[in-house]
């Protein structure tokens, strides 16, 4: 769990280096979001005049959820204490929960910006989540089970070939992933135009060690993302259950690498597109949702597909 | 008084029917009373389905009567209440023990007709009137639906108790209408789209207690209906049967949310709500039949224990946001969430309970909704094995509407909580808001204890509900009590686990260290300041993000083509300093579609046949003349 | 009468006579109100006694399990109607809209219709039933008249004159049974005695019996008011007294009906008659549906309970047309909750109208909150007419309803078609006259109360719980209508 | 039962049936009621040659109701009112004389179709009877409701009843006769009496559908 929680920042420093290198700025070094955390920890904590208890509890309750979500993610090895204890419905609905949270904080104070991070992050979220619980159904039908950490390893065995669902499905996932986490080209992380923000706008009254819980649960998230595709797409390295310490270390190193390939592609595909109005994110989603039930489907109907 | 009184007993029957159902005695107790109709008596029985459902509606009644020990000073015209409430609870009651179709059909139609007085109890108000009427008249379509489904049932002999109907086989196209029956008239009165339109009139028309009972409780006892219909005494189900089912309940759920959405009254949108749950329990159901009907018992279990542990559920969150709405209500007198806002901070009771209520209802970890949720979804992912191509491509559909529907209801009860309680007061009466008296926060807070307990404790519920599915589908999904650590575990522990607790308790302790390690080492400091404004100070709280602004992106996306959803914004040109216009239509196209050709085409036969009424003697001789000589034709003709 | 052992029967024919005979010389109306109660009791009472005690038939007088039911109600719902009309009448004078006169007519012509009602139902001999319908109709038809409005007079000639051809087409049916049993059963008086008639009913010339039936259908179903021949209906309840409204739903219609029924027994025991079943289950229906419809568009209160009665003498009809055990039961049972529900909802119609001094629907509002008495009365009326439970109405009409769909599940759709349309109609006009804000005065109601909540806790009792004697009794007569 | 007797009661009621048609074919008031007396007066002969092959002497009484009353008194009574209150001579008829006939010819037929059926168990002086009486009721219907004014009605409703009156004389040993033509005689001064006192003539048969809302207290 802590592993997670360390490594968090790390990700988003690295991703947001690499596009700096890419757009041929020097960037900040990699380190910075630890730096930019401790500081707002230390910074007092600015409250609107007629902001709630909510608003004041919500961001430990996202900053919970989100971690606690990311924490049954098997990272670098299978078997997991506690993983029999949500699946992965469960860690989706996890993270509906942290959303649902942030949007209510984003509309407590009142303002309008608030109201619109609030209204679009939900819109996003009626096409996102289904789409998430097609992805969790496909990989389910194929590997019989929504506990992830007997998904990975049935990745892991040689019974999974190449499907077509499976294709699908990461298209999808990876789609929905860029979503969540508020990357472009659904939402630019680093705008504060008002009227283009999402996530931003929800967070605008936040300040000092609140803003340290939200923005540490929004890495958390991305990290989440990339180790959840990680450890089903790509669960080579993953240590089998009750295996050596060495299996352990060759399972840190392969998901230390594995973050760093796909923050480098992140970075990549961000750095190469465009952010696209809000209303053309339902097609995008709609897409995503469309590709996570055509998956399905072709599961339900064939076993081999 | 009455509400305490109705309280006492409706607790004493609680716990007698969770008893009934948990404890040792024999399942089943029956009691024929020579009462309704004389040849049959009326008879009552008390099985695992019954208890269960006791537990719903008495769990559901004692928790109003509290609520409306305090509520109920507050009504106007409390002698158009009294004498119906416990009527009405009265005929719940009798529904889910009576077990021959008279004795049924009787305490459905009394429950219809207690609930229809309560939902006058406003009268004064047209749309009231209108509610209660269009209720009514619903609520008699269904009910002549189930006579003919027990008539058929019956047959000629008139077999009307329930184990002669049980004793009886039924098959082919007999099965096939009484359950299309049992679909419209059980169906009307849980509020299946498309016969869902009384719902959302009367459930907000009566005072907020019966509209908790109606919206919690009566719904399920339609559920129980069908469930004691389509699986009791029907037996053997088709596979297309199921598939009906299914579809229905998916386009439920997702055009129940949809409608929410649109809403902005919120005992309404709680009742579109109702609507979109009672998709999801049907969806449960629906896939129980299917797998019934493909002889998979163990998946049937599930999908009936994911749809009555919904049911549970339902009951508990529903009644307790009608009670937050009925203490919206009483604090400001509004029920149009444009006219609230910034609640929280006058009723932070109310607003902790009404928000435990949302989670609930967004089927969000760790309270009950997901609970339920979740194991629809494992019973889902049980569909491949299904034979039938139609259903292998009904339930991934359903599946996937069903999430919508879930993501939906979220962003639903974002809109509800934000725009009453959260924000700035937009009025003076949301300004003055305050707290209500202790009954009803007891009654809500007792409720938002049991959603908790069931959504951490789910193993206890679902080991209750096993001799149901046993009596009904002959399976049972494994013993949960046994399982390490209080998870639940539906069919295999490699396939899918759940643990409430575990999940409840991680989160706690994670937001408790977080706090811990933030308060230790970082400054604590607080100070208040106003929001950012861009530097445009408004004062004013109507430039809030209102209830239809923040439905307008989902509206845009969904409601193009099934609201037919169009806006319109005039602007003043540059200058002039009138004020800008935004309007918004929107369609309720079932109703214009369904409803109103029918209302049209009565009233178009009224006009005709009134004509009648305005005849001259000699034409009434001349139809007594047509009468005479068409009868003498035929006998002429006939032989 | 005390020196001779008593006789019920001749008492449920005497006492109305000699009360016509009082009535029709007493001049103070207080007198004559109570009079005409303690006559309507004493009736009632003697026929309750035939209950109990029942003589044989003789040439002309029969009493059988058929019509003993039929009396025992229509004594019933004659006397609670003569206290009802008691309070109401009062009031009728008070207002100057009856005269002293008139009333001593009106009462007369009461206990008249009584004796041609109960006679109706005892007569042995099916001319003496036809006479007496005739009185019977004869005496309502003035009393309907007794306003002398022009609406009044009109509705009375139009009454009169459907209802003299009614009696003309019933009168020639009833000349060719007697053809048809004449070379039976023999010539004169036996020819017409009902008692012989069924029994040797199977060798009677079938073709005969048919046309005779048909006329007998069209003679006494407009008095019944089966659509098309219920022109009469609606107006003659409206414009007349209210207390007659209650009668006549309450009990002249049902009287047509038996005698109808009387015919349909005859033509099902002759095994070559055409079977009289579906035409009253045609006629049924296009009486329940038309009547339905008609429930919209009414304006004045007493006639859209008129149409409603119509409706559910379709109901009545088609039940007894399906025919069985099950149906038969569920008409009886719907004819005896219909007479007791109708005319309670007169009752409540009745002070209604002469509080509010209208009987315009649009001019009626909010009844529940300036007489809460009288308007829930009506409310549960209505809820009870409507065919919800528990009341009585809703049981007869689970039973026709099932039973029919069971056997003839086509018939069935436009039976729950009618009922809902009309319970929709019903609902519609409920919702505007009990209940929103009230119109029209508030004065309180000097009204007799007993009455319509007698009538209205029969109902409800009938609805939980029928007492075993009273089924099998009903069973019964349900055999014998086959 | 001779031939003779047959015949002529054969021939009366034929008559009858005659009459009734030519009723049909009058188009004014006057002369209707003058037919309308030699109906009854057909009518009174024929019942008093049932009593005479029935040996029926009550059926005398009925004749002579018959005769007086029908023949007589009301015709005249029906030609005071038309004077008094000025109604026009013209009889408004709903549909053409022609029509009208041929509808008439139509009844006719179908009331022998309906009775001819009855088994010859009848006897066949029953038999015929009965199809003419049906035919007068039938033809008597019509007439009423072919006609708009409230004398021609009663002049219908009464030749109807002579329909009655001659199936039940010809019904042998039918009781209650008398009565039932003395009931009848009742009725039609009633209504005679009703459209005298309250001056009924086409108030109520107008097709102004306002006029008659006023009546109605149904306002649309």
């Amino acid at each position: 769990m802590l592993l997670v929680l360390l490594l968090a920042p790390l990700l988003t420093g690295f991703v947001r280096s690499v596009k700096a290198r890419l757009l041929r700025r020097h960037g900040p070094p990699i380190i910075q979001p630890y730096r930019d955390l401790l500081r707002l920890l230390r910074k007092d904590a600015v409250l609107a005049h007629n902001a709630s208890w909510l608003f004041r509890v919500a961001p430990y309750l996202i900053f919970a959820a989100t971690w606690v979500a990311a924490a049954l993610i098997p990272t670098f090895a299978t078997g997991l204490m506690f993983s029999w204890s949500a699946d992965l419905i469960a860690i989706v609905a996890m993270l509906g929960s942290a959303r649902f949270i942030l949007a209510l904080a984003g509309m407590d104070v009142g303002t309008s910006f608030g109201g619109i991070g609030s209204s679009r992050e939900a819109m996003i979220a009626t096409f996102s989540e289904p789409a998430m619980i097609m992805i969790v159904f496909t990989l389910a039908l194929i590997a019989g089970s929504t506990e992830l950490s007997t998904v990975a390893s049935f990745m892991l065995s040689s019974a999974v070939g190449l499907r077509v669902s499976l294709g699908l499905a990461l298209v999808a996932l990876i789609m929905v992933a860029i979503a969540e986490n508020a990357r472009i080209p659904v939402d630019n992380p680093a705008t504060h135009l008002e009227l283009t923000m999402v996530h931003e706008a929800m967070v605008l009254e936040y300040s000092g060690r609140h803003l340290t819980m939200i923005e540490l649960s929004a890495m958390l998230k991305l990290l989440l993302y990339v180790s959840l595709i990680a450890c089903v797409f790509a669960p080579w390295g993953l240590a089998p259950d009750g295996a050596g310490p060495i299996a352990y270390l060759i399972g840190i190193a392969a998901y230390i690498l594995k973050l760093a390939i796909a923050g480098l592609l992140l970075a990549l595909f961000e750095t190469s597109i465009a952010k696209m109005r809000v209303f053309r994110v339902p097609d995008f989603l709609g897409a995503a949702l469309m590709l996570g039930l055509l998956a399905m489907l072709l599961r339900f109907v064939s076993r081999s597909l | 008084m009455i509400y305490g009184v109705a309280c006492v007993i409706a607790l004493v029957a609680t716990v007698a029917a969770l008893a009934q159902l948990t404890g040792e005695r024999s399942p089943v107790s029956t009691i024929v009373l020579p009462l309704g109709l004389p040849w049959v008596g009326a008879h009552f029985r008390l099985d695992a389905l019954s208890s269960f459902f006791l537990v719903v509606v008495d769990l559901g009644a004692a928790a109003a009567s509290l609520y409306a020990i305090g509520y109920g000073r507050h009504e106007g015209e409390p002698l158009r209440v009294l004498p119906f409430y416990p009527a009405f609870l009265a005929a719940m009651n009798l529904v889910v023990l009576a077990s021959d179709a008279f004795t049924f059909l009787v305490s459905w139609e009394f429950m219809s007709l207690a609930s229809w007085a309560l939902v006058m109890v406003r009268h004064r108000d047209p749309d009231n009137r209108r509610a209660g009427l269009i209720y009514i008249v619903m609520a008699s379509f269904g009910a002549l639906c189930l006579l003919l489904a027990f008539g058929l049932l019956a047959g000629p002999e008139g077999g009307y108790a329930f184990e002669a109907i049980r004793a009886a086989h039924h098959a082919g196209p007999v099965a096939t209408l009484v359950l299309a029956l049992v679909l419209l008239g059980a169906g009307s009165k849980a509020g299946l789209v498309p016969l869902h339109v009384w719902l959302p009139l009367a459930h907000p028309a009566a005072p907020s207690h019966v509209s908790a009972l109606m919206s919690g409780v009566m719904t399920k006892v339609a559920v129980y209906g069908f469930i004691r219909i389509a699986f009791d005494l029907l037996g053997n189900p088709t596979w297309w049967s199921g598939m009906v089912v299914l579809i229905l309940g998916g386009i439920t759920a997702v055009v129940g949310v949809l409608y929410a959405l649109m809403q902005h009254d919120l005992k309404r949108l709680l009742a579109y709500h109702t609507v979109e749950n009672i998709g999801i329990i049907f969806i449960g159901l629906g896939l129980a039949l299917a797998f019934q009907a493909n002889g998979m018992a163990l998946a049937a279990a599930l999908a009936l224990t994911a749809g009555l542990f919904h049911v549970f559920n339902h009951s508990l969150f529903k009644s307790l946001l009608f009670f937050g709405s009925g203490a919206v209500q009483t604090a400001t007198g509004e029920r149009d969430m444009e006219h609230l806002g910034g609640l929280i901070h006058g009723m932070p009771f109310t607003g902790f309970a009404f928000l435990v209520g949302c989670v609930a209802i967004s089927a969000l970890p760790p309270l009950n909704g997901f609970v339920s949720e979740w194991m629809t979804f494992q019973a889902i992912l049980l569909g491949p094995d299904v034979a039938q191509w139609g259903l292998k491509f009904t339930i991934p559909a359903v599946g996937a509407l069903l999430a919508l529907s879930a993501a939906l209801a979220a962003a639903c009860f974002v809109k509800a909580f934000g725009i009453s309680f959260l924000g700035r007061p937009r009025t003076a009466a949301a300004e003055r808001a305050t707290e209500v008296d202790r009954f009803s926060l007891a009654s809500m807070f007792i409720l938002a204890g049991l959603c908790l307990l069931a959504g951490i404790l789910p193993g206890f519920v679902i080991d209750a509900l096993a001799p149901v599915t046993q009596s009904l589908v002959q399976a049972g999904i494994p013993v949960q009590g046994g399982v390490p650590w209080l998870s639940i575990v539906p069919i295999a522990a490699s396939r899918s686990s759940y643990n409430g607790l575990l999940v409840f308790l991680f989160i706690t302790a994670s937001a408790w260290t977080a706090t811990l390690a933030i308060h230790r080492f970082a400054s604590r400091a607080v100070r208040r300041s106003a929001p950012w404004d861009c530097g445009y100070p408004d004062a004013n709280p109507i430039t809030q993000y209102s209830a239809s602004s923040f439905a307008q992106p989902i509206r845009r996306i969904y409601g193009t083509n099934l609201f037919r959803a169009r806006e319109r914004v005039e602007m003043p040109p540059p200058g002039d300093t009138a004020p800008a216009h935004f309007y918004l239509e929107l369609h309720d196209l079932i109703w214009e579609w369904l409803y109103l050709p029918v209302t049209g085409a009565v009233c178009l036969l009224a006009d005709r046949f009134n004509h009648l009424q305005f005849l001259t003697i000699r034409r009434y001789l001349s139809l007594v003349f047509l009468a005479l000589i068409t009868l003498l034709l035929a006998l002429a003709i006939w032989d | 009468m005390s020196a001779l052992s008593f006789n019920p029967l001749a008492a449920v024919l005497l006492i109305p006579a000699c009360a016509t005979v009082l009535l029709a010389v007493l001049p103070s109306y207080r007198l004559s109100a109570r009079l005409n109660v303690l006559a309507s009791l004493l009736t009632l009472l003697s026929a309750v006694s035939l209950l109990v005690d029942r003589p044989a038939p003789s040439q002309f007088l029969m009493v059988d399990d058929l019509n003993v039911v039929f009396i025992v109600l229509s004594t019933l719902v004659g006397f609670t109607t003569s206290v009802f009309s008691a309070s109401y009448i009062a009031h009728e004078i008070e207002i100057g809209r009856l005269s002293p006169a008139s009333l001593r007519f009106y009462h007369a012509m009461y206990q008249v219709m009584m004796l041609g009602m109960n006679l109706a139902l005892v007569a042995n001999n099916i001319g003496l039933m036809w006479v007496a319908i005739e009185i019977a109709t004869l005496s309502t038809v003035l009393m309907v008249g007794i306003y002398r409005t022009p609406e009044a007079i009109e509705a009375a000639w139009k009454y009169f004159i459907l209802g003299s051809v009614g009696i003309a087409l019933a009168l020639f049916g009833t000349i060719l049974v007697y053809m048809a049993a004449r070379p039976v059963v023999g010539e004169g008086l036996d020819g017409m005695t009902w008692t012989l008639l069924i029994q040797r009913v199977a060798l009677f010339d079938p073709a005969l019996l048919n046309v005779a039936f048909v006329f007998l259908l069209l003679g006494y179903g407009t008095k019944v008011g089966l659509t098309p021949l219920h022109a009469w209906l609606p107006d003659a309840h409206a414009e007349g007294p209210t207390p007659i409204s209650a009668v006549l739903s309450g009990l002249l219609l049902n009287v047509a009906l038996y005698a109808l029924l009387r015919f349909k027994i005859l033509l099902a025991a002759n095994p070559g008659a055409i079977a009289p079943g579906p035409l009253l289950v045609t006629m049924g229906l296009t009486s329940l549906v038309f009547a339905a419809f008609m429930l919209y568009r009414r304006r004045d209160i007493k006639r859209m309970f008129a149409y409603s009665s119509i409706e559910h003498m379709g109901i009545i009809a088609f039940a007894f047309g399906m025919g069985g055990p099950l149906a038969n039961f569920a008409g009886l049972l719907h004819m005896t909750m219909h007479s007791l529900t109708k005319s309670a909802i007169f009752f409540s119609v009745g002070h209604i109208s002469q509080i509010k001094g209208t009987q315009k629907i649009a001019d009626i509002r909010g009844l529940t909150v300036t007489h809460p008495v009288l308007g829930w009365g009506l409310v549960l009326g209505v809820v009870a007419i409507a065919g919800m439970p528990p009341l009585g109405i809703f049981t007869s009409e689970f039973l026709v309803v099932s039973s029919t769909f069971a056997r003839q599940p086509l018939l069935a759709l436009p039976l729950v078609l009618g009922l809902l349309v009309g319970f929709g109609a019903l609902f519609l006009q409920l919702g505007a006259v009990a209940f929103g804000e009230p119109l029209g005065s508030r004065a309180p109601a000097k009204a007799s109360h007993v009455p319509m909540f007698a009538h209205l806790a029969l109902v409800l009792v009938a609805g939980i719980y029928l007492p075993g004697p009273l089924v099998a009794w009903f069973q019964h007569v349900a055999r014998i209508l086959g | 039962m001779g031939q003779f007797d047959f015949d002529v009661a054969h021939l009366l009621a034929g008559g009858l049936v005659l009459i009734s048609l030519t009723m049909l074919y009058q188009d004014r008031l006057y002369a209707l009621i003058r037919v309308f007396a030699l109906h009854a007066f057909v009518l009174a002969l024929s019942v008093a040659w049932q009593a005479a092959i029935q040996n029926a002497a009550h059926l005398y009484i009925t004749a002579a109701i018959a005769l007086v009353f029908k023949g007589i008194i009301i015709p005249v009574a029906l030609h005071r009112i038309m004077v008094r209150l000025g109604i026009h001579r013209e009889i408004e008829t709903v549909v053409g004389i022609g029509p009208t006939m041929l509808a008439g010819i139509g009844l006719v037929a179908l009331s022998m179709v309906v009775m001819l059926r009855v088994t010859a168990e009848a006897d066949s002086l029953a038999r015929e009877d009965l199809a003419f009486a049906l035919s007068v009721v039938l033809l008597g219907l019509l007439l009423m409701v072919t006609r708009r004014n409230a004398v021609s009605l009663v002049v219908g409703f009464m030749s109807l009843e002579n329909g009655l009156i001659l199936a039940a004389t010809g019904a042998k040993g039918m009781p209650l006769v008398v009565e039932i033509s003395v009931a009848f005689s009742v009725l039609i001064a009633f209504i005679v009496i009703g459209i005298f006192l309250f001056q009924i003539r086409e108030r109520f048969d107008t097709v102004d559908v306002g006029a008659l809302d006023r009546f109605r207290g149904e306002r649309r």
